[in-house]
C-alpha cells in the first residue's frame, strides 16, 4: 500500500555507492488515478532544499529500470501501475546529508482527454522529508 | 420490480482511498453492503496487471463477485490518442486500444465499456478517429455482448455537436453496441464548496467546472433512446442527506419518466480525504432510493 | 483493512429478516492495539440517536458467533485479532429507518496490565452512519 | 563497530498506521530503509493467528526476513492475570501463557520476550505469581536461548522495588535468561504536547504521564550489567531534529559509558493519526545515530 501522500517517507534515500553517491532517490505512488504508460508522463521537476532540478535532468526508476526524459517519451508500452512504487533520480554528487529536508515535486502529466492547453498538467506536492544514511 | 432502477457503485468513488487504505477486496464489500447489485471499475485502476491481469487476479476477480452477489457494469478505459508527444493515433491505433478494453471487459464479465477518447480542442471536441475506431470494432463487441458508452460529462452538456456526433453515429450504423453514459454532474447547479481538481485556476472552464453547467435535467427526454448507463457523480451529501450540488429531484423524476430501468452507479468525486467516500455512498443510496420510491408512490 | 475509526460505516445495517428486524449491527475495528481474548472485554454500551442500550443487553457477533455480555466474560479462548471486524448487536424490535443516524459506543476493555481502579477502561467513539436498507 | 549500538524498530511504533493503512510488508519496508537491523513486534497485533499462526503466514514471515535482512530481536507479550472476573490466574496458568509466547517466539526467530504480567495495585506491582511462573520456564527459554524480560516501563522508576524484585529474582535464580528492558519513557523530562491515552484526566497518575518521571539517565549505570535490551520511546521529533520530550543528549553518552552495545528499538507513540509515524521513527534515528557518532569521536 502507497503512504497517502505523493512522496513517500520511505525511499527516500542517496543513490550510488556508499562514499560515492551519485544523487538522491525519492519515492512517489503514481501521481494519478489511473495506471499509466509511461510516456504519458513528461519528467519530473525536482526542488531539494530549494535547489532546482528540471524534468530535463531527472529520471525516472520503475521496475528497476531507470528512463530520462528522451527514454520516458519513447516508453509507450511500458506502464507504472496503479499501486506501483517509483522513484525519481536526482542527479547530486555527494548526495544530501542525512537528515530533514524540503522537498518539492511537480510530476508532469499529460492526460490527452483533458484540453490541449493543459498539457501537461503538474501534479505538485512538497513536504519535508528524512534522509537516514549517509 | 422490472420498471425500477438498478444500483450500482463505481470504485471511482473509492479514489482517496484505492491503493493506500484499501484494496480491491474492501472495496467490494463497501459496495455490497449498500444493497448494490454491480460493481464498476477502471481497467487501469483496479485490476491489477492491467491489460493481462494474471490468474491469481482473476481468480481473486471471481471469487469476490461470487462471494459478494455482485455484477459487473461498465468497466471504464481510455484512448489515449496523444500517446507519443507531437503524433496523434492512427485508426488503427485506437481500435487496438478499444480491442484491448473489450477483451479485457468480457473476460471479466463487462456489459459496458467507457473508452475516453483523447480530445483536440479546449472545448474538448473528441479526436475524430473515434468514428472509425469504433465502427471497426462494433463487430467485436457485438460478439463480446458489449455496449461501447461515451461519457456525456461537464464541461459537454446534452445539447452539444458532440453528442449529436455520437447519436449521429448509432442511426448512420443501426448499431446496438454504441450507446450513451451520462454523467450527472452535467446537472450540478450549485458550486462545490470544497474542491481540488487538475484544471487550474483562471482556466476558462474553471467557473463552469465549480459552479455547475445546470443542465435541465428534462434535456434527458430528447435523447431518452440512447441512454445506456448513467454514473451518478456526486460531490457533497450533508448531515440532512441534502445533496449540496446535484438536482436529484429533478433528476429522478425525468429518469422515471423516460422509463429507464439501468444503473445507477454512484461515482463519488468530493474532497480528497480517505475514508470519507465509504459513507457519501451509502447516502447517497438512501437518498436516490428514497427519491425513486416517492416516484413509485405516485399513480401513473 | 479497516476503515480508520472504530464505528465503521459499512456494516451498520439491520438485523434479522426483512420485515421482522429485532435490532441494529454496528460493525467495530479491534478497540485495542493488541488482539484479545473475549473475556477481557466486558460488553460494549451503545447509543442510538440518543437511546441507550447498556452493556448488559447488547451482545457482540464475532466470528459467526453471538455472544452475550455473560458468554462474554466465560470467552477465555476465543480470541477477536488484530484485523477481524466484529458486529454489536443492539436489539431494538423493527430497527432503524434507513438514512442517518447518531452512532455511539463505549467498548469497555479490562488491560490487566493497569491499575485496579481502571478496569474496564471503557474506549469511546461517536460518528454519523447510514442504514442504507430498511 | 562491535562496541557500537544495534538499530531497530518496534511495529508498535506504526499502531495507528497497522491494519488500516499499513500491512506487514509495508512495516518491514518502512523499517529496513532506515538501515536498522531488526524488528520487534507484537505478537498478538502482529502475528496473524497468534498464538499458532498458518503455514503461509509462517512463509510470509520467513520471506520479509529474508527479503529485507531483518532479525527478530524482542516479542512483546502480556500475561492476562486477570483474564477472568474476580479470578486470577494460578501460576500454573501464568507459566502456560509464558510458555504459549516462548514456541510462538522462538518460532519465529526472536532472542527477547517481554511478558507484560497484570498488577495488583495502582503504582503497578505486578501480580505475585510473576516469580513462581517466570521460574518454572526458565528451564525453556534457556532451551530456547530467549531472555525473558519485564519491561520497566513509566510509572515505574529504576530505584523502585518492583525493579530490585527483577535484579533479586535474577541473583536468586542466577539465570542468564532473564534481564530487564528499559523502556526510555522513563527519563522523559518534558510535558507531551498533543497526547490521548488511556488513562482518564484526574487519575493520580495522570500528571506523571504527561509531564514526565524525570529519571536521570544516570541511574541506568547501577542496574548496567542487568539491562538486556532498550525500547526507544519517543512521543515528537520536530522539524529541528529536537525531541521535545526525551533527553537522548544525556540517554545516549550514559549508554556508551555503560558499553551497551544491544538493540535501540524505536518506539513511536505520539499523535494518534495514521501515516506520522512512519517520518517520526527516520527522523528518531538520524538523532541517535548523530548522537552515538558524536560520543565516538571522543576519545574514551
Ligand atoms: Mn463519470
Ligand atoms: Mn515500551
Amino acid at each position: 500500500m502507497y503512504e497517502f501522500q505523493l512522496i513517500q517517507s520511505t525511499g527516500f534515500r542517496n543513490h550510488g555507492p556508499e562514499g560515492a553517491r551519485d544523487g538522491v532517490e525519492i519515492r512517489l505512488r503514481l501521481p494519478n488515478y489511473r495506471g499509466m504508460r509511461l510516456s504519458l508522463l513528461d519528467g519530473i521537476d525536482v526542488t531539494l532544499d530549494g535547489e532546482f532540478f528540471s524534468h530535463e535532468v531527472t529520471s525516472l526508476i520503475v521496475g528497476g529500470r531507470m528512463y530520462d526524459l528522451a527514454a520516458m517519451r519513447d516508453a509507450t508500452t511500458v506502464r507504472w501501475a496503479m499501486g506501483e512504487h517509483a522513484s525519481v533520480f536526482v542527479p547530486k554528487p555527494g548526495g544530501l546529508l542525512p537528515g530533514i529536508h524540503h522537498v518539492k515535486v511537480a510530476a508532469r502529466v499529460r492526460s490527452p482527454y483533458f484540453p490541449p492547453h493543459l498539457q501537461p498538467l503538474p501534479v505538485h506536492a512538497e513536504r519535508l522529508a528524512t534522509i537516514v544514511l549517509p | 420490480m422490472e420498471d425500477r432502477f438498478k444500483y450500482g457503485v463505481s470504485l471511482y468513488s473509492f479514489t482517496e482511498d484505492f491503493g493506500s487504505v484499501m484494496s480491491i477486496e474492501e472495496g467490494f464489500d463497501h459496495i455490497a453492503d449498500t444493497g448494490a447489485t454491480g460493481i464498476e471499475i477502471l481497467g487501469e485502476t483496479h485490476v491489477t496487471g492491467y491489460p493481462t491481469p494474471d490468474k491469481a487476479w482473476l481468480d481473486r476477480w471471481f471469487g469476490l463477485l461470487d462471494r459478494t452477489g455482485l455484477e459487473p457494469t461498465n468497466m471504464c478505459s481510455w484512448v489515449d490518442t496523444k500517446l507519443r508527444l507531437g503524433q496523434s493515433l492512427s485508426v488503427d491505433e485506437g481500435a487496438a486500444e478499444l480491442v484491448r478494453d473489450l477483451t479485457l471487459a468480457h473476460q471479466l464479465g463487462f456489459k459496458f465499456l467507457r473508452p475516453k477518447f483523447g480530445v483536440i480542442s479546449a472545448d474538448l471536441v473528441p479526436d475524430p478517429i473515434w468514428a472509425p475506431a469504433v465502427e471497426r470494432v462494433l463487430d467485436l463487441a457485438h460478439k463480446l455482448d458489449i455496449v461501447i458508452c461515451p461519457e456525456i460529462h461537464s464541461p459537454t452538456p446534452i445539447n452539444h455537436p458532440v453528442v449529436h456526433g455520437y447519436i449521429d453515429f448509432i442511426e448512420r450504423t443501426g448499431t446496438k453496441n454504441f450507446a450513451l453514459l451520462i454523467d450527472t454532474g452535467i446537472f450540478q447547479d450549485r458550486p462545490l464548496k470544497s474542491w481540488v481538481h487538475e484544471v487550474p485556476e483562471g482556466d476558462s472552464d474553471h467557473a463552469k467546472l465549480i459552479n455547475g453547467m445546470k443542465v435541465n435535467p428534462e434535456e434527458l427526454v430528447g435523447i431518452a433512446p440512447y441512454i445506456a448507463f448513467i454514473q451518478a457523480k456526486f460531490h457533497h451529501i450533508d448531515d440532512n442527506l441534502h445533496d449540496e450540488n446535484i438536482p436529484w429531484e429533478k433528476v429522478i423524476p425525468v429518469l422515471k419518466r423516460i422509463g429507464y430501468t439501468g444503473y445507477l452507479s454512484s461515482e463519488y468525486e468530493g474532497v480528497r480525504e480517505p475514508w470519507v467516500a465509504i459513507d457519501q455512498v451509502r447516502r447517497q443510496h438512501v437518498l436516490l432510493r428514497r427519491l425513486e420510491a416517492a416516484c413509485d408512490a405516485v399513480p401513473a
